[in-house]
């Protein structure tokens, strides 16, 4: 996959690395959200968040907290936050940041 | 920003990569633009008779193909995947906010519009959208398929090499 | 002047006498004609105000709602097939499009009273004259559109994948009508606050799985960056 | 140890978020553009580069290049946001054609003005300007060379050309493009109150009741401000707004009172406004009587054409345009009673209840007003009259110097007051509001210069229109224009401009970072630093002085527009341009260089290079080996302070996001000639214009004339020119961002479907837009965000490749000389 550099063409073009798409790479959505909460039922809302799947607790606040998400779609998120936003004793479910990449479905090494 | 897609990098060994790719980018306009005089680019640099009446090249067509570009960095907005032709935002009316707007999401299926946009002029998060950033299109543009002028060497924060200091 | 006395005199006298010349059948026939004509005279004028130049003859409209539609999608396109102002606001049928002739009779005032003369005034008038329309056309189930824009007849693929997907969603399955979602497509919004987009879920809809699928469903129509 | 993408990308969004936490922390904390510390980005403050609204931005800095940027939440004026432009600005230096070697037009390895342009290296291109330019000198002297600036300049750069011109190389021919910009704005203070640039400031935003815009788009154009503005109206339903054009914009999306008027009646509707003041007896007696005096300006002033031009041969008041005399309030009363509704609706096209309703802004006593204007107003054959009638409103009423009222003129540049007004590179003007015909002036600078007397000539130069003739006509001969791309922006160029700088007799120099239309027209361009290449001050509209470091380095050989004046300046002596007499007067004079004199006199060299922040570069010190700017800086602050132009210490400017001068004990001023904001106001006076000597403001009786040039048989319609949001000025930065470029790629002609079908012209088609001057070709565009009424078009002159200055006329306000590019008479022919 070393041919996955930026060609000559891309070079020229001031295209970094433009080149090819490896065919076994898959997008990534990776985003951020704050979660607006009732205090008293933060704690339950932490479990019940840390239960679903490609969301992690970032940091949690009295009635704040910050969440990254991830999902393999366009929209999942969305749909997730959209979802978050229904339980009860979540005042909303804001997305913050949202970035869209290509990356081997291998987790690779850190 | 095509030009700095990221597809098929593969994680931080191909960014790095990148990066040594980039800086010979620069090395490389610099060594095709400057060396040489400059090139004539009839939008930017005025034809080679400046004062000559030529043809107007057709329009750039929208692109509306709905898809997600990235971002050149965290913080730029995001452009406008569709079209907005005749959208009125007006004192009177939002029609971005009819689809973007928190409460709409759901149905409209767009994107809500970032809790960032809550914030008024002191910071303090409101229920909707802050008046001040009522006016989209102040920062959120359209594109057409107009090819860019000239490559622009601007470098992604992600694909710039740690620096040694680290 | 006496002239004219004279001859009234006479067609009085005449008109009063029974018919000794004429046959009943004839006089039937004749009066029979005369209907004809009279008829088709009638809906010749009625074409007449149906067409965008009478519509535009006076600066109310002229000045306003024309100004704007020459703005849009409605007055200029690829295809260059344009809607004119009757397109829209005229009833094709002959019987809506008497009883809508009846309404306008009533604008006609609005025109003597000068309720509208200015853009000032226009503005001021804008929203109450727009839900007339609205309801007309909701009433209607969007008629005067889908004399051109007829549901079945969408190329979903020739669509945007939005469009399709909100299409599909809400027109499709005739949960809403066009002008449910594509208001102040041909002129500009008056104040809209409380006027929600067509795609709003009612309220006891909301957050409910369901429509959270249904995003779902709309999301993944969109096909990643390659 | 490398960290994964997708962990580096989570945090980064975790980051974001937890800024987002936190609403107003300082920009520095939420590194958070950048992403975590890992990525090792380092944020530094700046002032944007476009527009003059002046917004502060975090510049993030990786491995020698800046990688973001994003709304500095410490700056007053724009708290965090930015427009398009504004987050583009990462972007606007790395376009792959930067000028990166100086090129001069070469043929056989020798100069040529037919030559082509060559690389060359810095010394041989200075040692070719320094020939011709002393050449020039020797035969037509000092008159016979000049220079043109822009209010892109930073306030040091400006300065140290205006001192190497007139006290090193004794020209006043140095004008800035916002002669072009402002120049009928600055006329207008001084006449009014006798001191230049606005009383009040942006805090206004806030205060005002009603905004009345006057010619100014500025949902386009000050996008930040407009945030303002809008956030003022859509959250006080009571607030109104106003907007008058000659057509229908995105600023009238948020009008109240939307008015579209035939160019150049502003003046008569303004007049109106006065007239319906005084019939309904709402002048505010006091105010008028303590603070306002009245005067009745020359009439009939002709239109700074060519003075051999018909019109002005006509005109009899063209010799003395800005001749005033004093009048009284019944005389101007009675002035101003034929502007009577009727005539006036009739004249403007304007409907009579608009024009009741925007009167009565002005008129009603419990409204606090915030007039605001731009080009409309100053590129304006009658501009300075236009500015003047509406400081009239403020002033009948009172409604001025205080939150809220403010009559607010804005700027189109980063520095067109910190640079091009306050230090005064206008022709006739030196630093704080002083001018070289007044010998008083010159002796000051003399002094604070440390120059003999007599060697600042008292004659004002060519200002920026004339100076284009004079290039024409072969009586300005060696001419250096930089940071600007002045043959795209000045009007009738292919007729006025563009022969003068191929003219044989003549040698021109662009010093550019980009390969302008102006550069590739030149005989020798110099690559410039850009922005944050370089340490610099930008002066805003609201008299917000801000400084900035240097956070990265030009690419190759580019260098900043300070270090190619200093570095110039070495090749003079004083024997060759100083005149004989005033050299033996002052024997201690004799042999120096004029780099000793302008900027080694004891006082710009007075600060060590130690003194620069540790932890940034500044490469221009380091070369001439003292702290230039800062130096340069303190020596222009010593013009101004004492006398309500104060700059604050040069430092201190690094620390805070800019301070709105005058700024006494570190203290900044929000509004002027109002006691308990204003310092030079003295207690118990209340209001005192102390610009004037009497104290006072003066309201002027001029009337409406009508432009230079009007539709008639043949050319049939009004030529509107001006920008885009998407594109800041000729384009020359932002058409090099792709998304910027892609966002409006190319010029268009606005238009009305009534007018185009009735030419048989369709929407998209390419047409000839061609007026008595010059013609391009460019494509109609019916249904965009620029709507104009019948017998109006709009076209952007950002593209470099449809010059749509070849077509406008060169005709000026008679008085601050400021060219009009509003209104012309062309025709639009299919093609």
């Amino acid at each position: 996959m070393r041919s996955t550099g930026p060609s000559r063409r891309a070079l020229l073009k001031g295209r970094l690395a433009s080149g090819p798409v490896p065919m076994d790479v898959s997008t990534v959505h990776i985003s951020s959200a704050i979660v607006t909460v009732l205090p008293d039922l933060r704690n339950s809302i932490l479990r019940r968040l840390s239960a679903l799947p490609g969301v992690e607790i970032h940091h949690a606040e009295s009635f704040k907290i910050v969440v990254v998400l991830e999902a393999e779609e366009a929209g999942a998120i969305g749909g997730r936050l959209a979802e978050i936003a229904t339980w009860s004793g979540v005042l909303s479910a804001n997305m913050v940041f949202e970035q869209k990449e290509q990356l081997p479905d291998s987790g690779e090494a850190t | 920003m095509r030009g700095q897609s990221r597809s098929g990098l593969i994680g931080v060994q191909a960014a790095v990569a990148g990066a040594i790719a980039g800086g010979a980018l620069v090395l490389a306009c610099g060594a095709i633009y400057a060396q040489t005089a400059p090139q004539i680019v009839p939008r930017l640099t005025g034809r080679a008779s400046p004062m000559a009446d030529d043809p107007a090249p057709p329009l750039g067509r929208q692109i509306t193909d709905d898809r997600r570009v990235m971002r050149n960095y965290p913080e730029q907005p995001p452009v406008i995947p569709h079209s907005i032709d005749n959208y009125q935002l007006t004192l009177r009316t939002n029609r971005c906010l009819d689809c973007h707007r928190r409460q709409y999401t759901e149905a409209s299926g767009a994107p809500m519009i970032s809790v960032t946009h809550f914030m008024d002029r002191d910071g303090q998060v409101l229920g909707d959208v802050t008046p001040r950033r009522y006016f989209c299109t102040e920062c959120h543009v359209t594109q057409t398929d107009a090819r860019p002028l000239v490559p622009n060497s601007f470098q992604d924060m992600a694909l710039s090499p740690p620096s040694p200091k680290q | 002047m006496a002239r004219l006395k004279e001859w009234l005199l006479w067609f009085w006298t005449v008109a009063t006498r029974p018919s000794t010349h004429f046959s009943l059948a004839f006089l039937a026939l004749g009066g029979f004609v005369c209907g004809l004509l009279f008829w088709g005279a009638f809906n010749t004028a009625l074409e007449l105000t149906n067409t965008e130049k009478f519509c535009t003859g006076c600066h109310e409209m002229h000045d306003n709602v024309y100004q704007e539609l020459q703005h849009t999608i409605h007055f200029s396109n690829r295809s260059g097939v344009r809607a004119t102002c009757p397109d829209c606001h005229v009833p094709h049928a002959w019987t809506d499009k008497i009883a809508r002739k009846m309404q306008a009779s009533k604008e006609v005032w609005g025109k003597i009273f000068g309720t509208i003369s200015t853009r000032d005034k226009f503005l001021d008038h804008r929203l109450e004259l727009a839900k007339h329309e609205w309801a007309r056309m909701e009433a209607n189930d969007s008629l005067e559109c889908r004399n051109c824009h007829s549901a079945i007849a969408m190329d979903l693929a020739k669509q945007t994948n939005r469009a399709a997907a909100i299409h599909t969603k809400y027109l499709l399955s005739k949960q809403r009508t066009c002008i449910d979602c594509h208001k102040g497509i041909a002129h500009e919004l008056p104040d809209m606050t409380g006027v929600e987009p067509g795609w709003q879920e009612p309220p006891e809809e909301r957050g409910r799985e369901s429509s959270i699928k249904a995003l779902r469903r709309y999301a993944v129509t969109i096909p990643a960056v390659e | 140890m490398t960290l994964s993408r997708r962990n580096l990308l989570k945090a980064q969004a975790a980051a974001v978020a937890m800024a987002a936490l936190r609403p107003g922390r300082p920009a520095q904390a939420q590194a958070v553009a950048g992403g975590i510390g890992t990525l090792q980005i380092k944020w530094s403050k700046a002032p944007c580069r476009f527009c003059g609204t002046g917004c502060g931005v975090m510049v993030g800095v990786k491995d020698g290049k800046v990688v973001a940027t994003h709304g500095d939440t410490l700056a007053e004026v724009n708290r965090g946001l930015n427009c398009i432009k504004g987050y583009f600005l990462s972007k606007i230096m790395y376009g792959a054609d930067r000028l990166t070697t100086p090129l001069l037009r070469k043929k056989n390895g020798v100069y040529a003005k037919d030559g082509d342009l060559t690389p060359v290296g810095w010394d041989e291109a200075f040692d070719t300007m320094a020939e011709r330019a002393k050449a020039v000198l020797k035969a037509k002297g000092p008159t016979a060379i000049g220079m043109f600036g822009s209010g892109q300049w930073t306030v040091l750069e400006g300065y140290a050309a205006t001192k190497l011109m007139r006290a090193g190389l004794r020209s006043n021919n140095l004008d800035p493009n916002a002669r072009h910009c402002m120049a009928s704005a600055a006329f207008a203070f001084m006449r009014t109150f006798g001191m230049d640039e606005p009383m009040g400031c942006y805090d206004d935003f806030e205060a005002a009741d009603a905004f009345v815009l006057w010619g100014s788009n500025m949902a386009e154009m000050h996008p930040i401000l407009w945030t303002r503005l809008a956030d003022r109206r859509l959250s006080h339903p009571h607030v109104k707004v106003a907007v008058l054009s000659t057509f229908t914009n995105r600023s009238s999306d948020l009008a109240d009172i939307p008015i579209v008027f035939k160019p150049g009646t502003d003046l008569a509707i303004l007049n109106f406004i006065a007239n319906h003041i005084i019939t309904t007896g709402r002048v505010n007696q006091d105010f008028v009587r303590n603070h306002a005096t009245f005067v009745k300006g020359a009439t009939d002033i002709g239109y700074g054409l060519r003075t051999d031009h018909p019109l002005e041969q006509a005109a009899t008041g063209a010799a003395n345009p800005g001749a005033t005399q004093p009048i009284d309030f019944d005389a101007y009363a009675a002035f101003v009673k034929d502007y009577t509704l009727d005539k006036t609706s009739k004249l403007s096209g304007v409907e009579r209840g608009f024009l009741q309703e925007l009167a009565e802004l002005y008129a009603d006593p419990d409204r606090k007003v915030m007039s605001l204007w731009t080009m409309g107003f100053n590129q304006h054959v009658r501009g300075v009259w236009a500015n003047q009638l509406v400081y009239n409103l403020h002033l009948l009423t009172g409604k001025i110097s205080e939150p809220g009222n403010s009559p607010f003129s804005l700027t189109g540049q980063p520095s067109a007051c910190g640079t091009a007004r306050e230090v005064g590179t206008f022709a006739h003007r030196l630093p704080a509001d002083m001018i070289v015909a007044n010998p008083e002036h010159r002796k000051k600078a003399e002094e604070i210069w440390r120059i003999p007397s007599g060697i600042i000539p008292p004659k004002p130069g060519y200002h920026a229109v004339e100076q284009d003739r004079m290039l024409h006509d072969g009586k300005l001969n060696f001419y250096w224009i930089q940071v600007n791309n002045n043959l795209q922006a000045a009007p009738n160029n292919s007729h006025e401009t563009y022969p003068g700088y191929r003219n044989p007799d003549n040698f021109i120099v662009v010093s550019d970072a980009y390969p302008t239309v102006t550069a590739m027209a030149a005989d020798c361009v110099l690559p410039a630093a850009m922005w944050v290449e370089k340490e610099g001050v930008y002066g805003n509209a609201e008299r917000r002085t801000h400084a900035w470091r240097q956070l990265v380095n030009a690419p190759g050989e580019a260098r900043s527009d300070l270090w190619q004046l200093m570095e110039f300046s070495k090749r003079f002596t004083t024997d060759e341009v100083w005149p004989v007499e005033v050299l033996d007067q002052n024997p201690n004079y004799r042999g120096k260089s004029i780099y000793e004199i302008v900027f080694r006199n004891g006082q710009v060299d007075k600060f060590p290079v130690g003194e620069i922040a540790t932890d940034y570069e500044n490469q221009e010190s380091k070369y001439f080996g003292f702290y230039v700017q800062k130096g340069l800086f303190e020596e222009y602050a010593s013009f101004g302070r004492g006398h309500g132009h104060d700059l604050g210490a040069y430092d201190t400017y690094h620390q805070v996001r800019g301070l709105r001068w005058p700024v006494v004990d570190g203290k900044e001023t929000r509004w002027r000639y109002r006691e308990g904001y204003d310092p030079f106001v003295k207690a118990g006076k209340g209001v005192d214009f102390y610009g004037n000597p009497d104290g006072k403001a003066r309201i002027i009786a001029v009337p409406y004339e009508p432009p230079a040039e009007a539709p008639d048989k043949e050319f049939d319609i009004w030529l509107v020119t001006g920008r885009v949001l998407e594109h800041w000025h000729s384009g020359s930065m932002t058409m090099r961002v792709p998304e910027l470029y892609k966002a409006f790629p190319s010029a268009l002609c606005f238009m009305h479907a009534e007018d185009a079908r009735a030419r048989g012209i369709n929407q998209g088609a390419e047409v000839r837009v061609v007026s008595r001057r010059g013609e391009i070709r460019t494509r109609v565009e019916t249904r965009g965000r620029n709507r104009p009424p019948r017998g109006v078009i709009f076209v952007p002159w950002f593209d470099a490749s449809e010059l749509i200055n070849k077509v406008t006329l060169d005709a000026t306000d008679p008085i601050s000389k400021q060219t009009d590019f509003k209104k012309c008479a062309v025709k639009v022919v299919p093609v």
